[in-house]
């Protein structure tokens, strides 16, 4: 049975929560992640941070449950388990006996930091270093950035003149985006397209993510390399930054930022360093859930600097006309539809049926195509809306339906009851372990997940010796 | 006494079954393979049936389907 | 009256060249005379301000609206009725918005009928809401030009002479089924003061011309939808009053919106004189409300004409938004951006001046762009430069 | 959450009139203009790191212009480092903040700088600054990159007494305001303001006197920060009760019944022979006794 392997990115929030309390703790400590931590809550939770900002103690929990009004307290709910989840509430005894909530103090001040000043500065400017000979401007900046993303890209499509370093070759393996067999040259895997298919943004959060993930392994401090990356997220584009001060494992850090494109630094062992537009962007991806449809285009179209910008025009006929001339972007359409006629600015391609099925057995999703179109869109085809023709989204998704006609759960089938009391007592025991699929009364027919047969085997064992 | 069944719970559209009874009655698999007809939208088949099953399925689909782009 | 007009007919004229206007540049490309051309559409004003010219500020309109055969005509998209439905919802909250306290009333005109839609009334919602519902009506047999101004003209002669009597007529069809000599009616219309204009959907028709030409109104006929929307809403301004209307003070009550808390133990619901009437507006129980200062009768919404003495109820605000009619912005010069010596940025805006051309304020002499010139004429009404110097002095 | 192609302006207009702060600080020394402008400051910060497509703008609204404080017009977002000599944080604060606090300061110290007093000009000139925000938001709505909507708001910070001479102006930017679609908040700091309320009222706005002028941050970062969505599902101050009561043109008494020129819309307490305004001549009115208007006309034919 072939199981399709979906792609899954988390967003900022859902990685955190996985984080010991520990390790969140010691990353309040910084005033970036404070900032990105709170650009990514609910837009009520971040109010009720704002609120509770300059307040030294705590208050009510009651108070607080009366901000909202009541047709709201579902969105309350969320926002309050949200910022639990978080670490930056805190429960507190008040002296009447109440209980109240208060920031988390460390949070606190650094965000207080990061909104009016204080503290020590982030990071070193180059300032310090006197203005650089070789300075860059923020275009050549962003060619640089495209150029090397694009470099990684090709790489996993398997151009033949993009080369990676064996770290980043490693990390595309571990993330289950390439896999190679002994000795072969690794070749893209199915998620690997549905990778190939997001917009720059997630790719990179979907990257730092897996990055992340084997830090401790490189023998780094988690919470360094996270602090440096929010702080790198937050620097202002064009300008320069210093190297003095970081440690060791930061500047192995900085050297693989580099090859993703994220900083540029002119030699290895420069002084200083420039964010480029990527790195800056970093924390819009974050937001940007691979699987939502509504996702951002801002994302994409901070990037339209760098040529990104869209470039996918479809018409209702389904065809479709990428106005690009990158290889690799005519490789990413050609992923789901067939190529008809290819000029030198231009190709058109047509979205059929059987190319849809094609991508699709490939392990790519209807809504990763349609997100793909509409991320790229043409700017003319951003003025209408909806962006894309209804017809090509909807028949795209019929397409990928069209495969799910069947639906297969491997199971073992209980049947021939002798009564209804044992066919209940079996079917409520399924029930309670949680490995009920499926069941008729009636007909005293019920089906469990295999790996839950051996349990209900031996209870019914049991049943039957009492009895 | 409790009969226990190996085998793939399969859920479907009443359309889609009718066609499932078909293959079945007719051996199209080489084969019958529905283990038991459990209701409208629900039949229980051997597991090793299921990727020629899909096939099937899939041929079908192309059978029904005609092109709705001219080149 | 039978004196045919000595207008040139578009096709009597001579052969427009249009294409002439677009110049290839050294390059051959069409592309700046286009966008000459755009810009000048532009900076087109659909309104000349009037200047010091009286208008008749407070309106008393009757729309009728062509409902025969002819509208299901499908030049206009989807058809002709649908089509105009739409618009007359826009411009029905355009008009309350422009002439606050005026009023309203829409009319239909089918199989050799007419028919009352709404009476003459000062809340937008109602017509909107009829309009709404009119979408569905059918379109049947032939108007009545006759029938129509008659049932306008029965209401709108026992206007007060301060207001302006209106009638706007949307007309498709070519032809109309008259009970009775329709030119003996034009010219009571004439007596009473009733200006009569027409929006032609097909094409010129006699009886029209006349008609409005007796009566003082305005004759067009439409290009095409955009051209209609525009046609229509250069009803939408005050038009200037006659000479012979008379003037008036008008006695009127500014009520208090006045909140009762829920808290407040004395305070109980009360219905509104306005649910008297419509008995389908849903329960008619509210805590607050407009309470006439001279009759203290309870109205939700303002303006309106008190039921109980008749006084006309309105608020500040009400009377303020139709100030601009009354003092309009003088345009401002229009120059190159090259004679421009100075500050670089326009003065509302704070962007850089990029287009061809800088507009000057006659008043304070200061600077503005193009977006902000057309947004202050169209909406502002007022020169951001000039309030500082006013209210300074 | 929030969708990232939407972009929340918003535009702080702050009363800094010389002559109110300047009586207000030997009113009440703990609390100044340099405090209040802190407090806005806080407030604009905490609008620019709510998203990162909030933008932000400052009004300085003076007795003699309304002086843009952010963002500069000769200053353009991305090239800071380019010619100023890196202002940038020295502490641990967001550099994109440390730059915009230090060119507000900068822009309020040259403001205060060239201010000569005179003795007549003494009136907050807010239905400029109002104006000026608006041409400033439907500049910014043009520029927006396709597909992109845009929400604007404009907080009003607000000191001194209201000006009766800038009613008409005052009106026509809230009608403007409203068509637009853009909120007027009214964060007052003084005495109540009749224009303001009305602003607040007809824009869908909030109006709040703070009755605390040191708590001034809190009273922003409470009420003020939620935007319109958030504002729906939070308990916030009820609106104000809205005198729309007209003021007489003779006497500019309020009243609640009055004359209204059929002309031009003067508003009178007294029934004269002329208008005062357009210098119409009225007809003689017949007793208001008879009421309804359709008697009165046809006794007049």
């Amino acid at each position: 049975m072939k199981l399709r392997v979906q792609l899954q990115c988390k967003n900022l929030h859902e990685y955190l929560r996985e984080l010991s309390p520990d390790i969140l703790d010691r990353l309040y400590n910084h005033p970036a992640t404070c900032l990105a931590v709170y650009r990514e809550l609910p837009s009520l939770a971040k109010n009720y941070v704002m609120r509770m900002l300059f307040l030294d103690h705590p208050l009510p929990q009651a108070a607080v449950a009366l901000w909202v009004k009541k047709d709201s307290q579902k969105d309350h709910d969320q926002c309050v388990s949200v910022l639990t989840g978080l670490r930056l509430w805190h429960n507190q005894q008040l002296q009447g006996g109440l209980q109240g909530i208060v920031l988390n103090p460390v949070f606190k001040d650094n965000l207080r930091i990061a909104l009016l000043g204080g503290g020590k500065a982030w990071a070193d400017e180059g300032s310090s270093l006197g203005p650089d000979r070789h300075a860059r401007d923020v275009e050549s900046l962003d060619r640089y950035a495209m150029e090397r993303w694009e470099v990684i890209l090709h790489f996993m499509v398997g151009s033949p003149s993009a080369a990676v370093s064996q770290d980043l070759a490693q990390l595309l393996i571990q993330a289950g985006l390439m896999k190679s067999e002994a000795g072969d040259a690794p070749c893209i895997t199915s998620a690997g397209f549905q990778f190939l298919l997001l917009d720059t943004a997630s790719q990179l959060w979907y990257i730092t993510l897996q990055y992340l993930n084997t830090v401790q392994s490189r023998g780094m401090d988690l919470v360094e390399i996270l602090s440096f990356l929010f702080q790198l997220s937050f620097s202002t584009l064009g300008r320069d930054y210093s190297v003095e001060g970081m440690s060791e494992s930061l500047q192995t850090f900085l050297q693989h930022l580099r090859e993703f494109g994220l900083v540029f630094q002119r030699k290895r062992k420069s002084r200083r360093y420039y964010p480029t537009r990527l790195a800056i962007t970093l924390a819009a991806g974050v937001t940007a859930n691979s699987s939502s449809s509504s996702s951002s285009s801002t994302a994409v179209s901070a990037m339209s600097g760098t040529g990104e910008s869209g470039f996918i025009v479809v018409e209702t006929n389904y065809r479709v006309y990428a106005y690009t001339d990158s290889e690799l972007q005519i490789a990413l359409v050609a992923l789901f539809s067939e190529m008809l006629y290819r000029l030198s600015n231009v190709v058109v391609a047509q979205v059929t049926r059987e190319s849809v099925q094609q991508a699709i057995a490939n392990g790519i999703t209807a809504q990763q195509i349609i997100h793909f179109l509409r991320t790229r869109a043409h700017p003319v085809m951003l003025k209408q809306t909806p962006v894309l023709p209804p017809t090509i989204t909807d028949q795209i998704r019929l397409w990928e339906l069209e495969r799910d006609r069947l639906q297969f759960t491997e199971g073992v089938l209980y049947n021939q009851f002798l009564s209804q009391a044992d066919f209940e007592v079996l079917r409520d025991r399924a029930q309670g372990l949680g490995v009920l699929v499926w069941q008729n009364a009636p007909h005293r027919v019920m089906v469990v997940t295999p790996h839950g047969h051996s349990e209900v085997k031996r209870f019914w064992k049991r049943q039957k010796s009492h009895t | 006494m409790v009969n226990v069944l190996k085998g793939v719970l399969v859920e479907c559209d009443p359309a889609m079954k009718q066609f499932l009874l078909y293959l079945d009655e007719t051996s199209a698999l080489g084969k019958k393979f529905i283990i038991q007809d459990l209701d409208d939208t629900h039949v229980f088949i051997l597991a090793e049936v299921v990727p020629i099953l899909q096939e099937k399925v899939g041929e079908l689909m192309d059978q029904n389907s005609f092109p709705i782009t001219q080149k | 009256m039978d004196e045919e007009p000595e207008r040139a007919k578009r096709w009597e004229g001579g052969y427009e060249r249009t294409w002439e206007v677009l110049k290839e540049d050294e390059s051959g490309s069409l592309k700046a005379t286009v966008e000459d051309i755009l810009f000048q559409a532009k900076r087109k004003r659909v309104f000349e301000s009037h200047g010091q010219v009286r208008l008749g500020m407070m309106r008393h309109l009757y729309v009728v609206i062509d409902s025969s055969r002819t509208m299901e005509d499908q030049d206009l998209k989807p058809n002709r009725l649908t089509s105009t439905l739409k618009l007359m919802e826009f411009f029905v909250e355009e008009y309350f918005d422009q002439n606050p306290i005026s009023q309203i009333g829409i009319i239909t005109t089918k199989n050799k009928r007419a028919e009352k839609l709404t009476d003459l009334a000062g809340n937008p919602k109602k017509h909107v809401a009829a309009l709404k519902k009119a979408v569905g009506s059918t379109c049947l047999g032939e108007p009545s030009l006759y029938n129509a101004l008659n049932i306008a003209m029965q209401t709108l002669k026992h206007m007060p002479g301060h207001t302006s009597r209106e009638i706007l007529i949307i007309f498709s069809s070519l032809t109309t089924c008259d009970p009775a000599n329709i030119y003996e009616l034009i010219k009571t219309l004439k007596e009473l003061k009733i200006r009569v204009s027409v929006i032609g959907l097909s094409a010129e028709v006699r009886v029209c011309t006349i008609l409005t030409r007796e009566t003082g109104g305005s004759y067009n006929v439409i290009l095409d939808e955009s051209h209609f929307k525009e046609l229509l809403m250069l009803h939408v301004k005050p038009p200037p009053a006659s000479s012979s209307s008379e003037c008036s003070l008008i006695r009127m009550g500014f009520p208090q919106h006045i909140i009762a808390s829920v808290s407040d133990q004395d305070a109980k619901p009360s219905f509104s004189m306005s649910h008297l009437e419509s008995v389908d507006e849903g329960p008619g129980l509210t805590l607050g409300g407009y309470y006439c200062p001279q009759c203290r009768a309870k109205y939700t919404e303002l303006p309106v004409e008190c039921k109980v003495c008749g006084l006309t109820l309105v608020s500040a605000p009400h009377l303020a938004r139709s100030f601009h009619h009354l003092f309009p912005l003088d345009a401002f010069q229009e120059s190159p951006l090259e004679e421009h010596t100075g500050d670089r940025f326009c003065q509302a805006c704070q962007g850089e001046l990029k287009d061809k051309s800088v507009f000057t304020c006659p008043a304070c002499s200061s600077v503005f762009c193009t977006e902000c010139d057309l947004f202050i004429h169209d909406t502002l009404h007022c020169c951001p430069a000039c309030i500082h110097t006013q209210g300074a002095s | 959450m929030a969708s990232e192609d939407e972009v929340s302006l918003l535009v702080i207009v702050v009363d800094v009139n010389p002559i109110w702060w300047g009586q207000q600080a030997q009113r009440e020394p703990e609390f100044n203009l340099s405090k209040c402008l802190d407090a806005v400051m806080v407030m604009a910060n905490s609008h620019l790191v709510m998203t990162r497509t909030n933008k932000l703008a400052i009004i300085a609204s003076h007795c003699q212009e309304s002086h843009f404080l952010y963002p500069n017009k000769h200053w353009k977002a991305g090239d800071v480092a380019g010619d100023e000599v890196s202002s940038g944080s020295g502490d641990g604060k967001y550099e994109l903040l440390s730059v915009a606090n230090d060119l507000v300061a900068e822009e309020i110290r040259n403001l205060m700088a060239r201010t000569q007093v005179k003795g007549h000009q003494t009136d907050t000139l807010l239905a400029g600054s109002l104006a000026k925000a608006l041409c400033y938001i439907h500049r910014v709505s043009k520029e927006l990159e396709a597909g992109q909507d845009m929400k604007s708001r404009i907080l009003v910070v607000k000191a001194a007494e209201d000006c009766a001479l800038q009613y008409m102006n005052f009106m026509n930017v809230i009608f403007a305001a409203q068509k637009q679609n853009i909120l007027i908040d009214a964060c007052v700091l003084d005495s109540d303001s009749g224009l303001l309320q009305q602003a607040c009222d007809i824009t869908g706005g909030l109006y709040l006197k703070i009755p605390q002028k040191t708590a001034l941050a809190q009273y922003l970062l409470w009420v003020f920060l939620p935007d319109a969505d958030q504002r729906s599902q939070l308990v916030l101050p009820p609106s104000v009760h809205v005198d729309y009561r007209a003021a007489c043109f003779c006497h500019r008494n309020l009243i609640e019944i009055g004359y209204v020129c059929s002309v031009c819309l003067s508003i009178f307490c007294n029934f004269s022979p002329i208008c005062t305004t357009c210098e119409t001549a009225f007809k003689i009115p017949l007793p208001q006794m008879m009421k309804p208007k359709k008697k009165k006309l046809k006794t007049a034919n």
